[in-house]
């Protein structure tokens, strides 16, 4: 039986049917090193017609509850307690039972579109499949493929695919990804189930699309009265979507509250904690009452001028412009930020300034070095003065090396130093970083997230680098260690002063540590100014839709800012 | 936020040596049903190499002795009495000589192994991070060569170098030299591939920014990291040489009898027993020949299984719902409200 | 011999325009650099093998070398060329390849092009005998195996799978021969078909020299099942091997989507499990599974060399055998390039396939 | 001188002949080529033989050369051996034989010369001359060679149709099976090169080996002796020739469905000493004529050949005591009486006493080689025995080593092996193939062995037309040779062929000349 004929979009009735209902789940999980307790204690419940949000930080066990509904855990894993759908429970049921619940009482949206879909089947097929799959158990005999597809279609064209009766003979690499990701709710919408499940379903994408699928989900809610469970760690979507609010730390449930309220007035620390971490555009900005550019008359680290680098096509194919036409300047004690969607070129840039990356016309001018033409033996001396902080602090690091060898390889490398004064100086580095000096040897697997990108910009630091480049460096980090490494950051480079690219696909990171602030788009540099301006009063087209499209972690004032975007977003 | 799943180390380096050793580390990784092949792998590899090794104190008689004192052997006699399993044509005692074969096997193995992984390693890692033309030519020689019947190229090459004498020295190397040619282009394709993904890895990239030489960056960050599938490597293809030898021997491309016992060549002779109801000269070297690939290659797959997080099976989680961190919400608040 | 271990993909990949192309014309032109990479391939072997056998020796050593007195081998050696420059040898030798002529085998004077035929068709008929018998038995096994992971029947399965793989095909085909032809009499010892039956093959026009097609075209049923009981015995000892490859790959391709995101939305949307692992998890799995097949027609190769010489089956890896003893350089170099060529042109085949199965390629 | 239709007998199965249905024979060893131009090896004079005419054959049971599609064949002069054809011969595809043909086919195998091919049997020829139609005369170089008869009826002797084959290159077997230019006792029906060759019997041969006892043969190719063995046990072919393992012959021995026949065999195998290099040889730095003699001698009386006939090889190959296979006109065993105890026994007592008379003291290092691919898989079994036999002694140590056999037939006669391994198979059923290739300076063995006395001998048997006188000479150079030891004789093969119960004839064909004839089998 499914739910949504009788679903009202009203928001505050209490008389509203439970669709889903867990109480008191356990989930452990048998690993290598013994059981890991994912889920401890986690009793919620979700109303008809209501979105509720699970967030909390990586790792506190929001994935495996969000299995636990569908029952999709690993043989691995052991679940205890209820999980109640329109009054079955999920952890007992027999498999064969299992498998008509899924997809009809409830269905799953996931974080990677491009994965969620099989390559090398078409979407229609795809998403047919899982209606003749319940045929039978609808008491309605077979259905027949064309039926099944006329279905597809009919669900392809409820979120929006333009064409669904063409399109739906297409393979999933022919859409785009804000497209994969409507196939895929497509998909979990075919068989109307009552409950969707939504586990992080734009964290993979860009902030324009994802404002894209956020408005979808919000329509479906108010059309088909569909019930969501709307799992992330985005503040700022959960303000956007989301009516009720669950907090999760370490496998419990820590607060439970409607979503204005929570942003309102947390009760928790750790609420309060995470909420305030939450970088927020417009708040606490580097550039903030600026009027020029500081640091115009310092010495000028790097020179873009018409920059092009182009990665060569294979065999015959035509060469990719990654950066096309980029110039810009960045001086001593200035922190430059990059920001753009995914794919821009902003790494490009980065690594060309790196010497990682050959340019291949316009001129770039490092250190006073040019890098056109660059010379690995020429340039070598000018190494230790840029350092450069990977995204993933964890692939940054020699697996087999301790953390000490790892920051003391810059030093060995240039200036020779004893053994002694090698662990003196790191020591201090560890120790500027905030990190004991104890920590020299350990290895890498052996530090946090934010341990390691601390200790990754101590290596950066260790010969007094003139320059940084920092390639997003805390996008692979909770929103609570984020802040923590940012404000670290900040005063770092006060006290040293160096000249810093800092990249980053957030704008309201960029916003909290640069002054100056360039906007990439498709390889060119469409607007940069002083960060506050750029902002505020967005100049270029692609700028302002990126800027309408970013959920600030606020309900009410995300409520706004969506009416007043809603033109310019085209939704 | 969820991190990127890179290849988790495969060892705690921080571990004692011991249990970081790769066969122990995986052995202690494993459960179960892969436990279990590990276990009966390492089992019959261990009676392989300790009958390697005390070979000559197992064996009733040398590889070719013909006699002793009691006159010589007598032919082709059924096992039993003095010849546990029998004598061959040639008079030869059939239990020695297929423990004397594990130390041919054995031999032949090292040197064939150890020869490839050299060579292998140091053109993979060379030709992987180096790039270039270099690289386009050696992927070429030795797609060329991988895709080419191994067994031909061994043959091949066991006519090149039996041009020497077939010695137990000469045939040996014979034999290793031909399985080695055959096996470096294996190595070198691992190594390579495993070269190019690392080479795009944040810290081998972190050690280019700052300033390291490729001498350095390829031995210092690639080459630990890029070998760490070598022991598996090494035992899918010790059973592998174990069977290019044993292929040789029965071609007749291999080591003769007088030089050392070697099984191929055993079984190659006691084709016209076997269908003469004489089943003893065949049957056991062919049983020695599939016990010891049998035992290599479960521990091969078994650590490839057990490297691979996909295939490595875990526990269940054996307490249902026992004391488990049950504690109260209040003791979280607790935890919590200290951060 | 094979290997177990997961093929990394081919490193001639780095050499060729991306798979993943989105763009126009991709699939036209990877095709194109993939078969103009079949060239360089079969000129090294052929450069390898040329130098590799003049190493080892001339025919006429080989021949006459225990009933010559030195002076008149030499004499020999010298009015048959063999004693000029390696290199003037080998020109010579590419030209003549480059005009088709494969020339006249040493050793028994034969044209090495009719001598390619009637023996490639031989091993073509044991290597598509074996193949079938591998794909019957490793495919649906491997399924098994996947789906049931970490129980006995994959257990069972597994350990099937390497004692196959284990087994020399001689030793195998040795107990096979002596359990089925010597004790029971239920098939043939060696050879590809009775007297009779290739007597009456040979009378044939045009025999394809593939027997079972041959004899099916003849019509004439004992014939037939003269030669496919001929078939079995070789088709098994060498298909077991295989298939314990095959089993092995597929199970570890389709443990791999089975943990695909995809195949979990599949799970979520209430496809049965049965339909999870034979089509969204065994299709895109077919992709490498593919590939590695391909690469397991040079071990199927391999193979046929052990499978001929004990089963007598005359094919190439029974005559090259024999070639390499008699160092007839002509004959071995032709049934390289030949088995160099079938070793490419299938690799080449298999991509395209693989290339086809994946839409992703299309566009 | 070609005047016949041609284009004559084509295909048709219909059996004519005598005798009833066909025989099949399996064999091991390969055809080469089917032109005499380009083959001298026992595989294709076996297909040769059937079906190509021959001026001098040896009749089934006997070895001594006589006259086949000739008349008379005698020498006319020394130097000239003149033979006369019967009239109106013709090959089966109905061109005429005739005295042309024959000079054409000897001309033709001394043109081509080709490296496989059989020419260097006929370097005692000088030119051919057809005097008639059916004269032939051959001039030779050297006069009253008494093995060219003998040559005539090896790989060189074959007639063939000069309408057919061109002059101055090797034929393809396919060319040659089409054309038909056949004149032996079969024709071939079918032919698949070394699988399959489908022999029919010719009736208008009239020749020395007669009509065929059955109407058609199959000869069929095997590689492994084993399935040989195994298709003959299983009725699949009538009779296996040559190459069965002594395993082999042992089973079937007990295999009531078939029947070994045991023939004498021309294969010699023995032991090579380099004079130069062995111990004490002349280029060793304590060479000592005399004591490298006794080193020999020594081993002569050590070997225990009956064991290793015995053991090794079940009987298949019998000692041999001669540099001359036993059965062979004029062949001793004078081995026999000098080394040993007499009765063809070891003797360790003879051996320490032929060493310390020679003053050798300690044992004495023999660098043995044998080679494991050329002479079948016994060899490292029955080297292996020969080194336990020496070392068992204590008067030597023995260093046994193998080589791969192109390797081997190089470096053995470039001295680098003191002792070694060779095998001879006979070119033709006479005495003197066993000592002028060995024992005369520029020999094959190049082991720098050299006896005037020796030489002599041996060139004068070669043209003693007297047969007795002949018998007697080649009596006194095997035992000088003997005494001498250039070589050490170990085993002399015996011809085996199994057949099937009903096959009768084989026995027939088991004669010292070595050749099967697949005309007498039938059953
Ligand atoms: N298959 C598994 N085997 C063992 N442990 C697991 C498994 N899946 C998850 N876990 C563990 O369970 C805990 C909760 O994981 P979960 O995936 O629910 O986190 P999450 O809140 O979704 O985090 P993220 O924001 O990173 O997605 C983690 O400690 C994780 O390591
Ligand atoms: N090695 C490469 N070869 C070919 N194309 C590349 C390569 N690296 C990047 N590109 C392409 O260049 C463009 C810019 O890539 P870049 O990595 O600079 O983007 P980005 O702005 O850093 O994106 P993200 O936010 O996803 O990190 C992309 O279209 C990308 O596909
Ligand atoms: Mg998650
Ligand atoms: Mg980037
Ligand atoms: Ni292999």
């Amino acid at each position: 039986m499914t739910v949504n004929s009788e679903a009202v979009p009203g928001q505050q009735d209490p008389e509203r049917k439970t669709v889903l209902d867990i109480d008191h789940l356990k989930v452990t999980f048998a690993t290598d090193g013994g059981d890991v307790y994912a889920v401890k204690d986690v009793s919620l419940d979700v109303k008809a017609g209501e979105v509720l949000a699970i967030v909390g930080e990586s790792g506190s066990g929001k994935t495996v509850t969000a299995k636990t509904i569908l029952g999709l855990l690993p043989e691995t894993a052991v679940s205890s307690g209820a999980v109640l759908i329109n009054g079955a429970n999920v952890i007992s049921l027999s498999p064969h039972r299992l498998r008509q619940i899924r997809g009809r009482d409830v269905a799953m949206v996931f974080q990677e579109p491009s994965t969620a879909l099989n390559p090398v089947f078409t979407v229609g097929w795809q998403i047919a499949e899982g209606i003749r799959a319940h045929a039978n158990a609808n008491g309605g005999g077979r259905v027949s493929a064309k039926e099944a597809k006329a279905r597809a279609i009919e669900a392809l064209g409820k979120v929006g695919i333009p064409d669904p009766e063409h399109r739906v003979n297409y393979y999933p690499h022919q859409f785009s990804g804000g497209q994969k990701q409507r196939v895929v709710i497509a998909a979990a919408l075919a068989l109307n189930p009552g409950l969707i499940v939504a586990d992080e379903p734009t964290t993979a994408l860009d902030v324009t699309v994802q404002a894209e699928i956020l408005e979808l989900l919000r329509d479906l809610r108010d059309k088909y009265g569909t019930s969501i469970v709307l799992i992330t760690h985005n503040m700022g979507v959960v303000a956007d979507l989301a009516d009720r609010v669950v907090v999760m730390y370490q496998g419990y449930i820590v607060e439970e509250a409607p979503a204005n309220t929570l942003f309102a007035e947390p009760k928790q620390n750790y609420t309060r904690n995470l909420l305030a971490a939450v970088p927020h555009l417009g708040r606490n900005s580097a550039s903030e009452g600026l009027t020029e550019r500081r640091y115009q008359d310092e010495e000028v680290l790097v020179a873009a001028d018409n920059l092009v680098i182009e990665y060569p096509g294979r065999l015959g194919t035509p060469a990719f412009k990654a950066v096309d036409g980029v110039s810009f300047t960045l001086s001593r004690g200035e922190v430059f930020g990059l920001v753009g969607e995914s794919g821009s070129g902003k790494t490009t840039i980065g690594r060309a300034i790196a010497g990682l990356n050959r340019t291949t016309g316009g001129s770039l001018k490092v250190l006073g070095y040019e890098m056109l033409n660059l010379r690995e033996r020429t340039f070598k001396p000018l190494r230790k003065d840029i350092g450069f902080v990977f995204q993933d602090p964890a692939a940054s690091f020699n697996p087999q090396l301790t953390i000490g060898e790892c920051i003391a390889e810059p030093m060995v490398i240039h200036t020779n130093p004893s053994p002694a004064q090698a662990r003196k100086r790191v020591g201090e580095l560890l120790e500027s970083v905030q990190l004991p000096a104890s920590y020299a040897g350990r290895y890498p697997h052996e530090l946090s997230g934010g341990q390691r990108q601390r200790a990754s910009l101590a290596r950066a630091l260790s010969l007094n680098p003139r320059l940084l480049i920092a390639d997003e460096p805390t996008s692979a980090l909770d929103v609570s260690v984020q802040a923590k490494v940012l404000e670290l950051f900040r005063d770092i480079q006060e006290e040293f002063g160096f000249g810093c690219l800092f990249i980053s696909h957030d704008l309201a990171v960029v916003d909290i540590l640069s002054s100056w602030v360039g906007v990439l788009y498709k390889g060119k540099l469409v607007e940069q100014g002083i960060g506050s301006q750029v902002m505020g009063n967005p100049q270029h087209d692609y700028t302002r839709r990126l800027i309408a499209s970013l959920p600030v972690p606020d309900p009410a004032e995300q409520a706004k800012r969506r009416e007043e975007h809603r033109a310019l977003l085209g939704i | 936020m969820s991190a990127n799943t890179t290849l988790e180390p495969v060892t705690n380096p921080r571990a004692p040596l011991f249990r970081r050793l790769p066969v122990i580390s995986h052995f202690n990784k494993s459960v179960g049903l892969q436990r279990f092949m590990l276990v009966v792998g390492l089992a019959l590899t261990g009676i392989f190499l300790i009958t390697a090794l005390a070979a000559p104190l197992l064996a009733p008689y040398g590889f070719a002795q013909l006699s002793d004192a009691d006159g010589s052997f007598p032919t082709q006699q059924a096992p039993g009495g003095k010849h546990l399993l029998g004598t061959t044509v040639g008079g030869y005692d059939v239990l020695s000589r297929v423990i004397w074969g594990t130390q041919t096997a054995l031999l032949v193995i090292i040197v064939a192994v150890v020869l490839s992984i050299f060579a292998g390693v140091i053109l993979g890692l060379v030709s992987g991070y180096i790039g270039g033309w270099l690289d386009r030519i050696l992927v070429v020689v030795a797609d060329a060569i991988y895709a080419f019947p191994s067994l031909l190229v061994a043959i091949v090459m066991a006519i090149v170098i039996s041009g020497g004498q077939s010695s137990l020295f000469g045939g040996i190397m014979a034999a290793a030299i031909s399985i080695t040619v055959v096996f470096i282009p294996q190595y070198f394709r691992v190594i390579r591939a495993e070269t190019i993904r690392l080479k795009a890895e944040p810290f081998v990239e972190s050690a280019k920014v700052v300033g390291a030489s490729n001498i350095r960056i390829m031995t210092r960050h690639i080459y630990r990291n890029a070998t760490r599938t070598l022991p598996l490597i090494f035992t899918l293809n010790a059973s592998e040489a174990i069977q290019t030898l044993a292929a040789l021997g029965f071609l007749g491309f291999g080591i003769e009898p007088s030089s050392a016992a070697e099984w191929g060549f055993d079984l190659n002779k006691a084709l016209a027993d076997t269908t003469s109801g004489i089943w003893w000269t065949g049957l056991f070297p062919g049983l020695a020949i599939v016990w010891t690939v049998l035992g290599l290659t479960l521990v091969g797959e078994s650590i490839n299984d057990l490297n691979d997080p996909r295939l490595r099976g875990r526990k269940r989680s054996g307490r249902k719902d026992d004391g488990g961190p049950s504690a109260a919400q209040a003791a979280i608040e607790l935890e919590v409200r200290a951060q | 011999m094979t290997t177990l271990i997961d093929a990394p993909p081919s490193d001639a990949d780095a050499l060729l325009p991306p798979k993943k192309k989105q763009s126009g014309g991709g699939l036209g032109q990877y095709i194109l650099v993939r078969f103009l990479l079949i060239f360089p391939t079969i000129l090294i072997l052929v450069t390898l093998v040329f130098f590799l056998m003049r190493i080892t020796g001339d025919p006429i050593t080989a021949a006459m070398g225990g009933r010559l007195p030195p002076e008149q081998l030499q004499e020999r050696i010298h009015s048959a060329g063999y004693d000029r420059p390696l290199l003037v040898q080998y020109f010579e030798y590419l030209g003549q390849l480059v005009t088709g002529n494969f020339g006249t085998t040493l050793s028994d004077n034969r044209k090495v092009t009719e001598m390619l035929t009637t023996y490639g068709s031989a091993t073509l008929e044991l290597a598509v005998n074996a193949l079938i018998v591998a794909l019957l038995v490793g495919i649906p096994l491997g399924l098994v195996a996947a789906s049931r992971r970490d129980h006995l029947p994959d257990a069972v399965l597994r350990i099937l799978a390497i004692l196959f793989y284990a087994t020399p095909v001689f030793f195998a085909g040795m107990l096979l021969k002596l359990v089925f032809s010597v004790w029971l009499g239920w098939l043939p010892v060696a050879g590809r078909a009775g007297t009779r039956t290739e007597l009456s093959l040979t009378a044939l026009e045009a025999p394809t020299g593939i027997y079972w097609l041959d004899a099916l075209r003849s019509g004439n049923m004992a014939a037939f099942s003269d030669v496919i009981s001929h078939a079995v015995l070789p088709a098994v000892a060498l298909g077991f091997l295989t298939a314990g490859v095959f089993l092995r790959l597929v199970r570890t391709n389709v443990i791999g989507t089975l943990g695909k995101d995809y195949v979990e939305a599949g799970r979520s949307r209430g496809v049965s499990e049965f339909r999870l692992v034979t089509k969204h998890a065994y299709k895109p799995a077919l992709i490498p599974i593919i590939t590695v097949m391909g690469l397991q027609i040079a071990v199927l190769l391999g193979g046929a060399v052990l499978t001929e010489t004990t089963f007598e089956w005359k094919g190439l890896g029974f005559q090259l055998a024999n070639y390499l003893t008699a160092r007839d350089f002509v004959a071995v170099q032709g049934i390289v390039v030949l088995l160099a060529v079938i070793v490419a042109v299938t690799n080449f085949i298999v991509d395209i396939i693989a290339a086809l199965i994946d839409p992703r390629v299309r566009y | 001188a070609c005047t016949g239709p041609s284009g004559g007998g084509g295909g048709g199965t219909a059996s004519g002949g005598s005798g009833g249905g066909a025989i099949t024979f399996g064999t091991t060893d390969k055809v080469v080529t089917l032109d005499p131009a380009g083959s001298y090896d026992a595989g294709s004079f076996l297909v040769m033989n059937q079906v190509y005419p021959f001026l001098m054959n040896s009749k089934p049971g006997s070895a001594e050369v006589s006259p086949d599609i000739a008349e008379s064949a005698s020498f006319t002069a020394p130097t000239e051996f003149t033979v006369k054809l019967k009239p109106n011969l013709k090959f089966a595809n109905g061109h005429a034989l005739t005295a042309s043909d024959v000079k054409f086919s000897y001309d033709r195998v001394l043109k081509i010369n080709d490296p496989n091919g059989p020419a260097s049997l006929l370097s005692n020829l000088k030119s051919v001359d057809a005097k008639d139609d059916t004269t032939v005369v051959f001039n030779l170089k050297a006069g009253n060679d008494q093995v060219f008869p003998s040559v005539l009826g090896t790989n060189t002797g074959p007639i063939i149709d000069e309408e057919v084959f061109p002059a101055d290159k090797v034929m393809s077997d396919e060319d040659i099976v089409a054309a038909k230019p056949f004149a032996g006792p079969y024709t071939i029906d079918s032919y698949k090169k070394n699988e399959l060759v489908s022999l029919k019997a010719n009736a208008d041969y009239s020749g020395l080996l007669g009509k065929p006892a059955n109407d058609s043969a199959v000869i069929k190719y095997y590689a492994d002796s084993n399935n040989l063995k195994l298709d003959v046990q299983g009725g699949n072919i009538d009779v296996a020739g040559r190459s069965l393992t002594a395993t082999d012959a042992a089973d079937l021995d007990k295999d009531s469905k078939v029947k070994v026949y045991k023939g004498p065999g021309g294969e010699l195998r023995y032991i090579v000493f380099n004079f130069d290099t062995m111990p004490f040889g002349a280029k060793t730095p304590e060479a000592n004529p005399a004591k490298a003699l006794a080193v020999r001698q020594a081993m002569a009386d050590i070997v225990d050949r009956q064991a290793i006939s015995d053991q090794v090889y079940k009987g298949t190959y019998v000692p041999a005591y001669s540099v001359v296979p036993d059965g062979l006109p004029g062949a001793s065993q004078p081995m026999k009486d000098l080394y040993g105890d007499g009765s063809g026994k070891p003797s360790l007592d003879k051996a320490k006493k032929a060493l310390s008379d020679a003053g050798v003291t300690g044992p004495v290092n023999i660098k043995l080689q044998y080679n494991p691919d050329h002479y079948g898989k016994s060899s490292g079994d029955e080297y292996a025995m020969v080194k336990e036999q020496l070392e068992k002694s204590g008067l030597f140590t023995v260093d046994l080593q193998s080589t791969e056999w192109v390797t081997y037939s190089k470096a053995r006669t470039a001295d680098a092996y003191p002792v070694y391994q060779l095998g001879w198979f006979p070119d033709y059923s006479d005495a003197d193939n066993y000592l002028t290739p060995f024992f005369i300076p520029g020999n094959f063995l190049k082991n720098h062995y050299e006896n005037p006395t020796v030489t002599d001998l041996v060139q004068k048997q070669l043209t003693t037309p007297d047969k007795t006188e002949r018998q007697k000479l080649i009596g006194d150079v095997q035992t000088a040779v003997a005494k001498d030891l250039s070589t050490l004789p170990l085993l002399q093969g015996s011809q085996l062929l199994v057949a099937g119960k009903d096959v009768k004839g084989v026995e027939k064909t088991l004669d010292p000349s070595f050749k099967t004839r697949l005309g007498v089998l039938s059953k």
